[in-house]
């Protein structure tokens, strides 16, 4: 069985259907579970696998710390746990495969260092309560700290695409000398960048994205504010994360942290 | 002059209505002609209400047929009614309390074109209607900002609004003085002269021997009898209403009233609350009986809630002889007073709820036993006894208190309040809308408490009854106490010129 | 001369400070602080990015405000406005144009008001428990078309709306306030407005007069449908695309717009202009928030204070005044 | 003697099938459904399983239950849910040991429920409006202590209420029943029981009885408030941590449970039992779908759909009676 934090971000859907198709090839009966950012529905949801009886559990924690009681759960029942994109705290599971968020926020930081000419005031869009997002926004601002000129002079919340894109409106309205904004995700990037174009600031303010799905591919070769994307590969994850489940279950043995590192694509192409 | 050999306009056969295992009306039948007025008499819960939303097509008969000018009638609601020719002035006040006297008078038929509502024909329209009925209410005005007499008028406006052959007044008068009541019978003769034929319900005797032409007697739901009017007499309807005799219906004094030597249980100096009333002055003695007279809006009730604790009058209130601030009506109640409040529907009952509840809704804690657990079998107990002292017809003590008739709904609160056994009782119009059986139960109940020491504070606006049975009368005009007067031989003439401002 | 202009404009403001004066007076608070703040605050671009950002939630609680005044609710407009911008993709995506697509979109938007009205109205559900349950089909059903990935919407028109502008002013501003022309008349003015207020008022009596309530209650659930499905065309045109978490919440926001007019919850009472000061007044304390960069939980707190503070206000200026 | 068995059960079962029937048809289908499809769903560890997952619902819906009794509602239990783990969290970390730390918790819920009940009894407000605004402060004041980030916990006796047994029942499954116990005692058979109802049938009634409408309205919010302190107690500890987000939507799933247990949203009317069979219903749904592996998207539409049949049903089967 899978437990996925949401499906309704394309990052999550990406992942569900790479696991599902590796599911197939190699033959393993997988069955999912959508715990709507709800740790407690997550739990419940482990819960119902260890009734049914599955023999793994692959999954993509609501927060870090709180998926505890769920791994210990399903290991006091002799269950196997991987976890995919976020990792645990305080409990040590089979295997993790994820993204490196922090990694992927420097880049994201150098990136944007690069894209303003190492100089002016830039702006992010976060989501403080999710682990990946702060590791990213912790990432971002250590490399912005080694460039002396660039500084970052509001960080705004914009969970959902409307919120980003409102968050982002307020931000040029409040700061009209910001020359860049950094979102935490696609969504927040691609809102990001209507406030630019709306505000009619597109020649001042670069934008910077993180997830890299299709959307966001496709805004960064075709729009100019747009600059980059940090990309992350939800396909390769899922992939690996249904493998080792098939290897667990033969009895192989398993390395316990499979990062993926993210890529940087923009306008010149895709950089691993 | 309307002859009485007219045929019928409408005529009514062997309807029957049941809701569930509730039977309200078995085979009734009626025949109205034109040009008169036909009353239905009835104890509370006889049918009669019932009868007339099936005119209107608020419910649909379960069985029998009427006919509306020779031809099958069975509306499918209000409107429709409306239409054929036939409105209805309800017993339950049927206004909106947010929108205004003339909205509310001309709802569902607003002057518009388009759909889009000419607001200024609209008051214009409702002040013509309001004028030439001769009520005297602003039609600007809130209905909600009314007195419950005000809005009576205003229903009585809202039903007399269009032309129609056939009129119903469902208790018109319930809440009425004798003042307003006389506007209300001008117009009924003024209906009867057009031809219009009117079905009129009422639980006031005089009134009734007064404008009828033809009256119908039912009871539990079946006919009984028509009669014209000059071949019968008060006691001879009441005789076939209640299916015995009744001789007096103010029952006598059971012991002697308390001398004016006895010191007063309750009284009141120069309480003034502003708007409301000016510098009130009265006192009860224990086992006396003082009644409260006005016209409508002279302040009485407001006089009674200050008593029970609502609001900060300014003056002194006095219970043995010690001033008291009463914060609350929990506080009045702790003290020993109670207060049969005139609005049944809004402040008296929880309609939903069985007639046990709300029976025992103010005795709870005296009922109650250890640590707050109720004792549901003295509770059970303590209703029934209360269903059986005041008579109240219902199927059950489970019954909730809504699908009562008014009458009974009316003795529910009275119930509710005589559990407590107050020392001091105030009544706000305890027979609105009951009948004359159950009238006199309840007068009987007065007298009883009387002699037992309760001090008692009536108000009404029925002058009979306050004459009928007070030992001392408060008359108010003008949110001021305008005399008291011993009731001994006391005129009614003499009542209504003080209540009328005219001596001063 | 000036003194008769100054007597008319006194009479001219006194009912409408007499009638909203708490929630005028919390508003111009508001932007007091925030424009003493943030200079910027008071800018005209500023308080078109407010209207805009105002106007999804300003839509949604017009229709919202015929439910509230019937003493019903309608928890589901947020789902609604998802499903509208889902229908529109799907619909662009077969190849419909412009009109159609609008067409077809306030179309289902009608069906999903009209589904919950006949619910509540013919199974004499509460209408709470009806649109709560809805609330979950209706987000259950925009996932279903694309497997709860977003689609993008491409049509030129579609997206104009969200980011052209008509003489000067963007034109879902103009949408707004035609929106809100329409409804309020509808409300004040014509027979329809004013059953509603009669059954919200006391719902006996207007059985009692002749109104056919449970109709009422439909075509009413049916406006705020629609309403919705317009607040579900403003969102995916500004987001060019159709996002299946879309308008998650609205419904709240919706609903404190409407009762911060003055709007009651037990029906009978209200009006849309209270509603659009009301939205306006989330609006500005969403973007005074932000301009003024308060970390989102402090926004949560504030925004809380603020909407009891303004209630409080209006409650207390409506009291003193009888 | 099987006759008079019979008898006996058919009496015993009467009165509860006759005010409970379309909610215990609706579950009892439900299993059916359910069992039918999967053989795992009727084992007795799925059994414990499903109360547990319900018990932070049931709890709160305890507590919803008076609320709504009494004509209001509070919306704002989604949020002391979380703000009681935090709560803990500190109090934990403060270096309190666990007896007084349930207590801070509690008291914690108290106020910030008896807050609800002051600002709508004392000022007036609608109860809606009020708990929407602190909803809002009290998420908002969750993310304080950490900056929103979750708060393990580690005091063992804390987590053993989400995770030991006791008699073979786990202690979260003793803690539903015996909260149950009381409060179903102190709503049908104390006079304070009574009073919320008699307040919540007819408010002016009651005050004209003497009934202190206000003081009630207030303990009854500080119950909701103690309730979901509790609700917060258990679930903080079947996750061994407070979540900021904890919590999030549950009112609604609070408020579902409480209105398919028959209570009416008008108040007056209602009881514990029904709540917790509502609960139940809400479990079974979760959990059954879960067991036969429905996609996310269809439990969203499935649930709104056999929440619409059992209030339906529930409607109908009371309607038949009169
Ligand atoms: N909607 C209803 N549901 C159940 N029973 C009802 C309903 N309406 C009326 N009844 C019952 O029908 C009977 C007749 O009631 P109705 O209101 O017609 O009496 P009435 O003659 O008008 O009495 P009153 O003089 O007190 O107004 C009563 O027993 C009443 O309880
Ligand atoms: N003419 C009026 N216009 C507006 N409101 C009035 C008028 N008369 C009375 N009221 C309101 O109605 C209430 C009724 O007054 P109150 O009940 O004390 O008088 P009453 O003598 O008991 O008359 P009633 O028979 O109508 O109960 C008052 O509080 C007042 O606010
Ligand atoms: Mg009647
Ligand atoms: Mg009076």
């Amino acid at each position: 069985g899978a437990s996925l934090l949401t499906q309704q971000h394309p990052f999550y859907i990406s992942l569900a259907s790479s696991m599902t198709a590796e599911a197939k090839a190699e033959n393993l009966p997988l069955e999912i579970a959508i715990a709507n950012q709800d740790l407690n529905k997550q739990l419940a949801d482990v819960e119902d696998f260890i009734t049914k009886g599955v023999s793994v559990i692959i999954i993509s924690p609501v927060d870090s710390t709180g998926v505890k009681s769920a791994i210990a759960k399903a290991q006091k029942a002799g269950i196997k746990v991987i976890t995919v994109d976020v990792p645990a705290k305080g409990v040590e599971v089979t295997s993790h495969v994820g993204t490196d968020n922090y990694t992927g926020g420097v880049k994201a930081g150098e990136l944007m260092a690069k894209q303003i000419g190492d100089k002016g005031n830039v702006a992010v869009i976060d989501y403080p309560t999710v682990q990946s997002v702060v590791d990213r926004v912790e990432g971002f601002k250590k490399a912005i700290a080694s460039h002396p000129d660039i500084k970052i002079v509001s960080i705004q919340t914009g969970i959902t695409r409307p919120e980003a894109l409102a968050a982002a409106q307020n931000i040029l309205q409040a700061n009209p000398d910001v020359v860049g904004i950094f979102g935490f995700g696609d969504d927040a990037a691609l809102a990001a960048a209507s406030a630019v174009k709306s505000a009619k600031l597109q020649d001042q303010v670069k934008v910077i994205g993180f997830d890299g799905m299709e959307e966001a591919r496709n805004a960064v070769k075709n729009d100019p504010v747009m600059v980059g994307v940090i990309a992350q590969y939800p396909d390769q994850m899922g992939k690996v994360a249904v493998a080792t489940a098939g290897k667990v279950i033969k009895g192989e043995t398993v390395e316990a942290k499979q990062p993926i590192v993210p890529g940087v694509v923009t306008k010149a192409g895709e950089e691993k | 002059m309307a002859v009485s050999s007219n045929a019928p306009v409408l005529e009514i056969k062997d309807i029957a209505k049941t809701f569930g295992p509730v039977t309200a009306l078995k085979r009734m039948n009626l025949s109205v002609r034109p040009g008169r007025v036909h009353t239905l008499l009835g104890e509370n819960g006889a049918g009669k209400s019932t009868l007339m939303k099936i005119l209107v097509g608020l419910f649909q008969p379960t069985s029998g047929s009427i006919t509306l000018r020779g031809e099958p009638y069975a509306p499918k609601n209000p409107i429709e009614a409306k239409v054929l020719g036939l409105s209805i002035v309800f017993q339950e006040l049927s206004l909106c309390r947010n929108l205004s006297v003339a909205e509310n008078i001309l709802a569902t038929h607003e002057p518009n074109r388009f759909g889009f509502i000419k607001e200024r024909d609209l008051n214009a329209q409702a002040a013509r209607i309001v004028e030439d009925l001769g009520l005297p209410v602003n039609v600007r005005t809130k209905v909600g900002d009314l007195s419950i007499a005000q809005r009576q008028l205003v229903e009585i406006a809202k039903g007399l609004s269009r032309p129609a052959d056939v009129v119903i007044l469902d208790e018109p008068t319930s809440s009425l003085s004798d003042s307003e009541a006389e506007i209300l019978f001008t117009i009924i003769e003024r209906l009867k002269a057009k031809g219009t034929a009117i079905i009129y319900i009422s639980h006031r005797m005089e009134e009734i021997m007064r404008i009828s032409d033809d009256i119908t007697v039912i009871r539990d739901g079946s006919f009984v009898a028509t009669t014209e009017k000059q071949n019968t007499s008060i006691e001879g309807l009441i005789a076939l209403m209640v299916g015995r005799e009744m001789k007096d219906i103010y029952p006598p004094r059971l012991v002697e009233r308390p001398s004016s030597a006895v010191s007063p249980v309750l009284a009141v100096e120069n309480l003034s609350e502003a708007g409301k009333f000016e510098n009130v002055s009265l006192d009860v003695r224990p086992g006396e009986v003082v009644g409260l007279f006005g016209l409508i809006g002279s302040g009485r009730s407001d006089v009674m809630k200050a008593l029970f604790g609502f609001g900060q009058p300014a003056g002194t209130i006095r219970l043995n002889g010690n001033p008291v601030h009463l914060r609350s009506p929990a506080d009045a109640i702790r003290h020993g007073i109670a207060f049969v409040t005139e609005n049944r529907k809004e402040e008296g009952l929880v309609l939903q709820h069985s007639v046990e509840r709300n029976i025992n809704m103010v005795a709870l804690g005296q009922l109650a036993g250890q640590f707050g657990f109720t004792r549901p079998a003295r509770e059970r107990a303590a209703a029934k006894t209360e269903v059986l002292r005041l008579a109240i017809k219902t199927a059950s003590i489970e019954t909730p208190a809504g699908s009562l008739s008014g009458g009974n709904q009316q003795k529910i609160v009275i119930a509710k309040w005589l559990q407590t056994q107050p020392k001091i009782l105030i009544l706000d119009e305890p027979t609105r809308g009951v009948d004359v059986g159950a009238k006199f139960e309840i007068y009987r109940i007065i007298r009883e408490l009387a002699a037992a020491g309760t001090a008692i504070l009536m108000v009404s606006s029925e002058l009979p009854e306050v004459l009928g049975l007070s030992d001392r009368l408060v008359i108010m005009h003008d949110k001021r106490v305008a005399k008291t007067l011993d009731a001994q031989g006391l005129s009614p003439e003499t009542v209504m010129t003080y209540a009328a401002g005219i001596h001063q | 001369m000036t003194n008769s202009t100054e007597t008319k404009q006194a009479l001219l403001a006194s009912p409408l400070i007499r009638q909203y004066g708490g929630i005028v007076i919390s508003l111009i608070i508001l932007c007091l602080v925030f424009s003493s703040i943030s200079p910027r605050f008071l800018a005209f671009n500023n308080f078109m990015n407010i209207m805009q950002q105002v106007a999804v939630i300003a839509v949604a609680a017009y229709g919202m405000t015929y439910v509230i005044l019937l003493g019903d609710i309608d928890l589901s407009v947020g789902s609604i406005i998802a499903v509208a911008g889902m229908v529109a993709a799907q619909a662009f995506s077969m190849g419909f144009g412009f009109a159609p697509t609008v067409l077809i979109t306030l179309a289902a938007g009608a069906i999903m008001g009209g589904l919950n009205g006949v619910l509540s109205a013919k199974l004499m559900l509460p209408s709470f428990i009806v649109t709560v349950a809805t609330m979950g089909i209706y987000r259950g059903a925009v996932s279903l078309p694309t497997n709860g990935a977003p689609a993008s919407i491409e049509n030129e028109t579609w997206l104009a709306i969200g980011s052209e502008s008509w003489l000067g002013l963007p034109i879902i501003i103009w949408i707004v306030i035609a929106l809100f022309a329409i409804n309020h008349i509808v409300l004040s003015r014509t027979i329809f407005g004013r059953r509603a207020y009669l059954a919200g008022g006391n719902r006996e009596a207007a059985i009692y007069s002749g109104i056919r309530v449970d109709r009422l209650k439909i075509i009413i659930f049916m406006i705020s449908g629609v309403m919705a499905a317009i607040s579900g065309i403003l969102l995916s045109s500004r987001l060019s695309s159709a996002q299946t978490n879309a308008g998650m919440g609205y419904e709240l926001d919706a609903i404190a717009a409407v009762v911060l007019g003055g709007t009651s919850l037990a029906g009978g009472v209200g009006t849309m202009v209270g509603t659009i000061l009301g939205a306006l007044i989330i609006g500005v304390i969403n973007n005074g928030m932000n301009m003024l960069a308060v970390p989102y939980f402090y926004q949560l707190i504030f925004k809380g204070i603020v909407i009891l503070f303004a209630v409080w206000l209006d409650v207390r200026s409506k009291s003193m005044r009888t």
